[in-house]
């Protein structure tokens, strides 16, 4: 078989993974669906190096997992902070952003 | 182990192993699975999980494509660490949380799908359209290893991103430590506020009852029975109560209960004491009302889920 | 180079305003004399190009011009200068704000417990100051010979009378201030959207216009003489369309500025909701700028267009001239009748401008002139009457004539100027609108004769059913004209009957200018076919059986 | 000589400025300065009248140029005046009969405390109507012309408290209105047509100009004179004109403004000279109006309107008269003095009935006065006798010759326009009879008023009845003056020309049948009114007595054909203006302001659906980019 494939898995999984976004309502899943695009977009990186013959892909996608567990750690941070204040955890609820 | 096999003989130019195939084919499924577990699961807990384990597929398939640094990074920094911080979380915020099904915001669904599939189509396609028959592997890419071959990289050409996104971690682990850590700004209540204060709200007034009492066991998630065997909330904990995570009382203790007073009455040839209604609750005075007309336990009990 | 006098007319007013609005809060009666002043001086200075102006056969057409670089990338000039109809108007707007500024005296001062503890508070001094500064603005507006520059003034002139309008409604005290305040404000927002339309559409034409120019001259430029100029020696020459869109640009804004059917719903909420003196402002001075730049701009720019244009125009001023009146006749509103009057008369000033014959450009300007005056007159009487009682409602009125002969007297002679009787300024030049279009076109001249009728009718009936007839509940101690006020009207009503019996001043400034108009347009009046050949003749006949 | 001219109208205009800017210091004298001016003015005119008589026949035309007025290219307005036999005849009879009048309401607004503003607005008619006779231009004339309008207008309403005065006196303007419109497209059409407006430019040009043009104008200056000299079909404003003064009925309703219609169709001679057309139309009014005028005199019981309909119904014998052209130009003219002298009698005399009866205005509640007020009955019983055209009185003189030069027009219309004036000589006899019989004879039917004020009938003071009794004598004795050889033909000849038709009938026919036909109207009304005691109340008559009850439904006419649907219309365009051009502005603005608010929705607030939008952008992008690659 072809690497191809595994593009083929990253885009479903990440087509699934903004599906998750779009669709549960608690702070926390939500989040993880966010993770799981990340790494679909890492496992893309990794194939792309393996096709090309060189490391850059897999320096890519070493960054995005740096960069991801910043983020999840602030994220995580927030989530609770949100949780304290008024206990839910729907992002739903909070939906100050109005005009 | 096994898994490793196939990764010895790689760097095929234009096909990979049919070991490797079999590995995708069975394992590529597995992770779509786990994904579409974390997105559909309603409880937390398991879509956490579910994703746990596409990630660890993830770190398989990577290692399988020749990125054995990426793949361990995958299973220790994201399996490992990441994953557990979000069930931390959860467990901070309720584990059994669980979604409602309904969908409050009108259209969303329809949306989301239509993006859903708009998207997954397009990228197929996207994808399908660059498809080049042949590749060139890792072989001499990672001819002297592939972390050395990454570190000659990330130090040398990608130092600058590398410092960076150093930077990037230490900000981040201070600002979570900001974020999450309370500033107190009024000086702690003392004892005799609080208890002040407490008779004045008119709240319960003496300490609150431990749980666990005339239980099975004192489990702390267990309310303690009421003299008549009806479960009093206000024994358990009130975090617990918030998540509603209180352990059902089964029936056979209350009665257990109910018979070791009758004993004990009989014995000292005292009338027996009617069954007081005396109930703390609304949810325990249904609930006991319903006791007398119909006697079904786990009824009972998955009734008492839907009052949560 | 000599004195610019012109930039010194414009510039005292608004000197005036910056000094009216400094005044502190508690030295009303300063800022008002202090506003007097600047208007006085503005007066002088008017009064001083008005002698400077010279009449005589062979003077150039644009005198005391002043010509500076102003942005030189865009080849816009700060470039001034005024013919005889921009002396006119220069010297109606200077002779008018004096008397505005004294009739709105006590106007704008702040209502007994409207938060005087509130040092910052000074409605008086900003009420004149806007005042002058819209003086200063006007005739800025009629001096500038660069298109940009005028442009920028006739725009920036809505911004002072938005606050105009807006700020100070007239007291009428009848129990709703909200109601009032509100009806105030869609009136001051109504006027500075349409206007803000016509001003944006003209902005496009402005920039057409350069773009145009700067395609066949060796650089683009603004300004009217080297237009008028590169014309005339044929170096410059608009294509059709082009030209056709460019008038069209310009004229939709100066259409909305002096209202013209069916652009007109803007005045009769701004003069109804402002007090008497803004309503003035607004119709007898801001209005004028609109039809002296149709007479200025679109012919002088665009001739070619202009006769393209002149039977859409014409009709729409027919209309106006017949629907103003009607409607003023429908109204109940004393001042919302006037200034459908006023629609009424911009219809007679547009149809002279575009009758394209010397007597119906010249009646036209003068129309502005007398209209002015005549208007002034009554509005503000109309003023004196209203802030006695508290009501705009005509039916609130009857028998004041009674209490208060000489207000009623004012208000008559006002009256009879608005509806151009003989003798007074408006009739000449009313008569000689309806001459110059009749010499034309007949049938147009005909239907705004009807015009003549319908005026007596508003007017008659307002002065019956407000001064005439029993003395109403509540009037009978109606105070008469005291002297400000009569000091303020004495002399409008005799300026009104001066020009309409002596009108020759007027006419040696103003005929020079509209024969370059004319000849801008190249036109000439019709020749008279006496004796005998009498084919126009026979259609004239036929117009009467 | 002609510096005297412009005093002529200096006088009164001064007279009007002082009385009327002066306030009240002037209260004391106002009346008395007026009439010296009034008097000042008339003295002039005596004088430039022998001025003028000592001239030659050809070369009595004064002209006086005062400034140039409105010189706008080929528009060249003069203030100039010009003095000729037609003028010099107008200015005297103005100034005379004015002067008189004066003095008369001296005496009769003495109670009134607005006397002063009242001599001002009389000046200024004075002085209107004398720039009306003497300008040498339309378009001055133009200005006389409105000018006696406002001026009637202000003293038809003298008494604005009476809210029919107020509308009486706008209705009497607004009509006036729309003849003056045909005057100014008259001048339009000269304009055009002749370049200029003077009459020594259009009137020696209008011959050999197209008869369309000339037709055009003279209709349309018909139509001023109409409106000014309320001829049908514009002649509804005068019976409520009486509202007015009873003075100022005298002067202005009977004696002179009225009469400006027909020195308008005199003035423009030559232009009705050579429009036939038009001149027919000129006699069609004529006719029509005699008569509507005679009906509506002969029915009314106040007797203030039922002069006025003799004042139309006279006004058109002028008309028909001046219709006829240089037949009858001459006798217009002269109709017109001793009208002016007769009928202002008449009116001062009612006036003097009124003042002795406390204003009560039916003739039905009057009756034997003759006994109470000698002297009014004298007077006004000579102008009667003048009116009814009694031999040998000034009305018999005049008539006759217009109905003479009616006959003489020859053929068929001749026959017929001699028919119709001899019915409406009868009809005047009839009507003036009757008015004579109900006020001055039979037993005595007042009654208290209102204010239960038992009204006892006395003779008036002598500033009012010296006028009359001048003014009587004037209607006895001008006619024969005026005929002593036909002077007044000759006198006026240059001006309008004169011709002579030749009749089917003789002269001494006419004046026959004109007498018989007097006799005959007197006689009906003596069976009528003098016989029999007269009811208080008016009988319901047959339907034509009705309907002259009504002014021959004149104004029901004009409110149902042209004030309803008027109102109907403001309402309606008041209604369009607020709804449909006010809407359409309001309509754009309220879309816009909708359509904010609509997508003002979208932020919702939940963070999912921002998501959503991103997300489905991020697909367009996709798709996008996929698109480039495509093609």
């Amino acid at each position: 078989m072809n690497p191809e494939n595994y593009l083929f898995l990253s885009a479903l999984l990440f087509t699934v993974g903004a599906c998750g976004v779009l669709l549960r309502r608690n702070v926390i899943v939500l989040f993880m669906c966010v993770e799981l695009m990340l790494n679909a977009a890492n496992l893309a990186l990794v194939t792309f190096s393996r096709m090309h013959g060189n490391l850059d892909g897999q320096i890519m996608a070493f960054f995005v997992m740096v960069v991801a567990a910043a983020e999840v750690v602030v994220g995580l941070a927030i989530i609770v902070m949100v949780f304290r204040s008024r206990h839910s955890a729907s992002v739903d609820d909070a939906s100050l952003m109005k005009l | 182990m096994s898994t490793l096999a196939p990764l010895t003989s790689l760097a095929v130019e234009t096909s990979t192993s049919t070991g490797e195939a079999v590995q995708f084919w069975i394992l590529g499924p597995l992770a779509l699975a786990g994904a579409l577990g974390t997105v559909l699961l309603r409880r937390a807990v398991h879509s956490a999980l579910s994703l746990a384990g596409t990630m660890v597929i993830l770190a398989l398939f990577y290692l399988a494509n020749g990125a054995y640094f990426l793949g361990m990074v995958q299973i220790v920094v994201y399996t490992g660490a990441v994953m557990m911080l979000f069930l931390f979380v959860l467990m901070l915020v309720g584990v059994s949380a669980t979604d409602s099904l309904k969908e409050t915001l009108t259209g969303q669904r329809w949306l989301a799908a239509g993006c859903g599939l708009g998207l997954g189509v397009l990228l197929m396609a996207g994808i399908g359209q660059a498809v080049t028959g042949s590749f060139t592997g890792l072989a001499q890419a990672n001819a002297g290893g592939n972390v050395q071959g990454l570190a000659s990289l990330l130090f040398t050409r990608y130092v600058v991103a590398f410092e960076v996104t150093g930077i990037l971690l230490t900000i981040a682990a201070v600002g979570a430590t900001l974020l999450t850590h309370r500033e107190r700004v009024e000086r702690n209540k003392s004892q005799r506020e609080q208890s002040q204060e407490r008779v004045r709200a008119g709240r319960h007034v003496p300490p609150l009852p431990a749980p666990g009492v005339y239980a099975r066991h004192n489990g702390v998630d267990l309310p303690g029975l009421l003299p008549d065997g009806t479960p009093s909330e206000l024994t358990v904990n009130a975090t617990l109560r918030a998540r509603g995570q209180v352990r059902e009382v089964h029936r056979e203790a209350v009665d257990r209960v109910a018979a070791i007073e009758q004993r004990t009455a009989t014995y000292h040839g005292q009338p027996t004491p009617p069954k007081p209604k005396a109930v703390d609750s609304a949810d325990q005075a249904d609930r006991s009302a319903e006791d007398d007309n119909e006697h079904d336990g786990e009824h009972d009990g998955e009734r008492t889920e839907a009052a949560r | 180079m000599s004195f610019p006098l012109l930039t010194a007319t414009a510039l005292a007013p608004a000197i005036g305003a910056v000094a009216t609005a400094a005044v502190p809060a508690a030295r009303r009666t300063v800022a008002k004399w202090l506003a007097l002043g600047f208007s006085l001086v503005t007066l002088g200075f008017a009064l001083a190009v008005l002698l400077r102006f010279d009449t005589g056969a062979g003077a150039d057409r644009f005198q005391l011009t002043e010509s500076h670089w102003w942005i030189r990338d865009f080849g816009m000039r700060y470039e001034l200068g005024v013919d005889g109809v921009g002396v006119a108007l220069i010297a109606l707007t200077a002779v008018l704000i004096p008397f505005l500024i004294g009739a709105g005296w006590n106007d704008a001062d702040p209502v007994e417990g409207e938060a005087p503890a509130n040092r910052r508070w000074r409605p008086t001094q900003g009420f004149f100051a806007l005042i002058l500064l819209v003086e200063a603005m006007v005739i800025m507006s009629f001096a500038a010979t660069d298109v940009f520059l005028f442009y920028v003034f006739f725009e920036a002139m809505l911004i002072p009378m938005y606050f105009l309008i807006g700020g100070f409604g007239d007291r009428a005290g009848s129990g709703d201030e909200e109601g009032q305040a509100r009806q105030r404000t869609y009136a001051a927002v109504k006027f500075l959207l349409y206007n803000l339309v016509g001003g944006l559409v003209m902005l496009a034409a402005v920039i057409g216009l350069f773009v145009a120019t700067a395609d066949q001259l060796p650089e683009g430029t603004f300004s009217l003489r080297a237009i008028l100029e590169a014309r005339a020696s044929g170096d410059l020459e608009f294509a059709q369309s082009t030209e056709r869109w460019l008038f069209l640009g310009f004229f939709l804004a100066f259409a909305i500025k002096a209202p013209l059917w069916p652009l007109h719903t803007w005045l009769p909420n701004a003069m109804g909701e402002s007090t008497a003196p803004v309503a003035v402002l607004i119709t007898a001075v801001v209005d004028k700028v609109g039809t002296f730049a149709m007479l200025r701009f679109c012919l002088g720019l665009f001739p070619e267009a202009s006769h393209w244009a002149t039977p859409v125009v014409l009709t729409l001023a027919l209309v106006s001239i017949v629907y103003g009146a009607l409607l003023a006749i429908g109204q109940r509103d004393m001042k919302r009748l006037i200034a459908y009057a006023s629609i009424s008369h911009f219809g007679f000033i547009v149809l002279g401008i575009f009758a394209m014959t010397s007597q119906g450009q010249g009646g036209a300007t003068l129309y502005m002139i007398n209209h002015g005056i005549a208007t002034a007159a009554l509005m503000l009487v109309a003023g004196f009457l209203i802030s006695r009682r508290g009501s705009r409602i005509i039916a609130d009125y009857g028998g004041v004539q009674k209490t208060a002969p000489v207000l009623a007297g004012t208000f008559l002679i006002g009256g009879l100027a608005t509806l151009s009787l003989p003798g007074t300024g408006p009739f000449v030049s009313e008569f000689l609108v309806l001459v110059g279009t009749f010499s034309r076109y007949q049938v147009a001249g005909i239907v705004a004769s009807s015009g003549i009728v319908l005026a007596a009718l508003y007017v008659l009936i307002l002065y019956q059913r407000t001064m005439t007839g029993p003395v109403k509940a509540g009037l009978e101690k109606l105070p008469d004209l005291r002297v400000r006020e009569l000091a303020v009207v004495a002399p409008l009503i005799a300026l009104v009957v001066f020009l309409g019996v002596y009108p020759r001043p007027l006419t040696d400034i103003v005929n020079p200018a509209v024969e370059h108009t004319l000849s801008d347009v190249d036109r000439q009046d019709p020749a008279p076919q006496v004796p005998a050949e009498a084919d126009s003749g026979h259609e004239a006949g036929a117009e009467h059986e | 000589m002609e510096s005297l001219i412009a005093l002529l109208i200096a006088a009164p205009l001064l007279g009007a400025a002082l009385l009327l800017v002066g306030g009240r210091r002037l209260d004391r004298v106002g009346h008395w300065l007026g009439t010296l001016l009034a008097a000042v003015s008339f003295v002039l005119a005596v004088v430039l009248f022998f001025d003028l008589l000592g001239r030659e026949a050809e070369d009595r035309t004064l002209s006086q140029h005062l400034f140039s007025w409105v010189p706008v290219a080929d528009f060249q307005a003069d203030v100039a005046f010009q003095l000729d036999q037609l003028s010099m005849t107008f200015v005297l009879l103005i100034t005379g009969v004015g002067t008189l009048i004066h003095l008369y309401s001296v005496g009769y607004m003495e109670h009134d405390e607005r006397r002063r503003r009242f001599f001002g607005y009389l000046n200024l008619f004075l002085a209107a109507m004398l720039l009306l006779v003497l300008a040498d231009n339309y378009l001055l004339l133009y200005v006389g012309w409105e000018g006696v309008g406002l001026a009637s207008y202000l003293l038809i309403g003298f008494w604005q408290h009476k809210p029919s005065a107020a509308t009486a006196a706008k209705k009497a303007f607004v009509v006036n209105r729309v003849g003056d419109v045909g005057l100014s497209i008259a001048i339009f059409l000269m304009f055009t047509t002749f370049g200029s407006f003077a009459f020594d430019t259009v009137l020696p040009n209008a011959t050999g100009t197209s008869e369309a043009t000339l037709t055009g104008i003279g209709l349309m200056l018909l139509l001023a004179a109409c409106g000014k000299s309320a001829q049908v079909p514009l002649q509804s404003w005068l019976g409520d004109a009486m509202e007015g003064p009873t003075s100022v009925s005298a002067l202005i309703h009977a004696a002179t403004m009225v009469t400006a219609g027909v020195y308008l169709v005199t003035r423009s001679a030559d232009v009705f000279n050579a429009a036939p057309n038009a001149q027919t139309v000129v006699i069609t009014v004529g006719a029509v109006t005699l008569l509507f005028g005679a009906i509506v005199g002969c029915a009314k019981d106040d007797i203030k309107k039922a002069l006025a309909g003799s004042t139309m119904s006279q006004i058109g014998y002028m008309m028909l008269a001046a219709g006829l052209g240089p037949l009858g130009y001459a006798f217009a003219i002269m109709h017109l003095v001793t009208h002016g002298f007769f009928k202002a009698g008449l009116f001062l005399g009612a006036g003097s009935v009124m003042h002795g009866m406390n204003d009560e205005v039916d003739m039905r509640r009057y009756g034997g006065l003759r006994k109470h007020m000698p002297i009014t009955f004298a007077t006004f019983g000579l102008a009667y006798l003048a009116i009814i055209g009694f031999p040998y009185l000034s009305g018999f003189f005049s008539k006759d010759e217009i109905i003479y030069a009616g006959f003489s027009k020859g053929g068929g219309q001749g026959w017929l326009l001699g028919g119709v004036m001899l019915l409406g000589a009868a009809l005047t006899a009839y009507y003036m009879t009757r008015i004579m019989l109900l006020t001055f004879f039979g037993e005595k039917r007042w009654q208290p008023d209102a204010n239960g004020h038992e009204p006892h009938p006395h003779e008036s003071p002598l500033s009012m009845t010296v006028p009359m009794m001048v003014l009587a004598v004037g209607s006895v004795a001008a006619g024969f003056l005026f005929n002593l050889g036909s002077s007044f033909e000759h006198w006026l000849e240059p001006v309008t020309g004169i011709a002579h038709g030749d009749s089917p009938v003789s002269h001494g026919m006419v004046s026959i049948a004109a007498t018989g036909v007097m006799v005959i109207g007197v006689a009906g009304a003596w069976f009528q009114y003098g016989r029999r005691p007269v009811p208080v109340v008016a009988p319901t008559g047959n339907l034509l007595t009705r309907a002259a009850r009504r002014d021959l439904l004149q104004d029901d006419f004009n409110h149902a054909v042209l004030v309803q649907p008027g109102n109907y219309l403001t309402r309606g365009l008041v209604y369009v203006d607020h709804k449909g051009v006010d809407g359409v502005v309001n309509g754009t603005a309220a879309a816009f302001g909708g359509l904010s608010g609509r997508l003002r929705r979208v932020q919702n607030g939940f963070a999912r659906s921002y998501a959503v939008s991103m997300f489905g952008g991020v697909v367009l992008l996709v798709a996008a980019t996929l698109l480039m690659r495509a093609v």
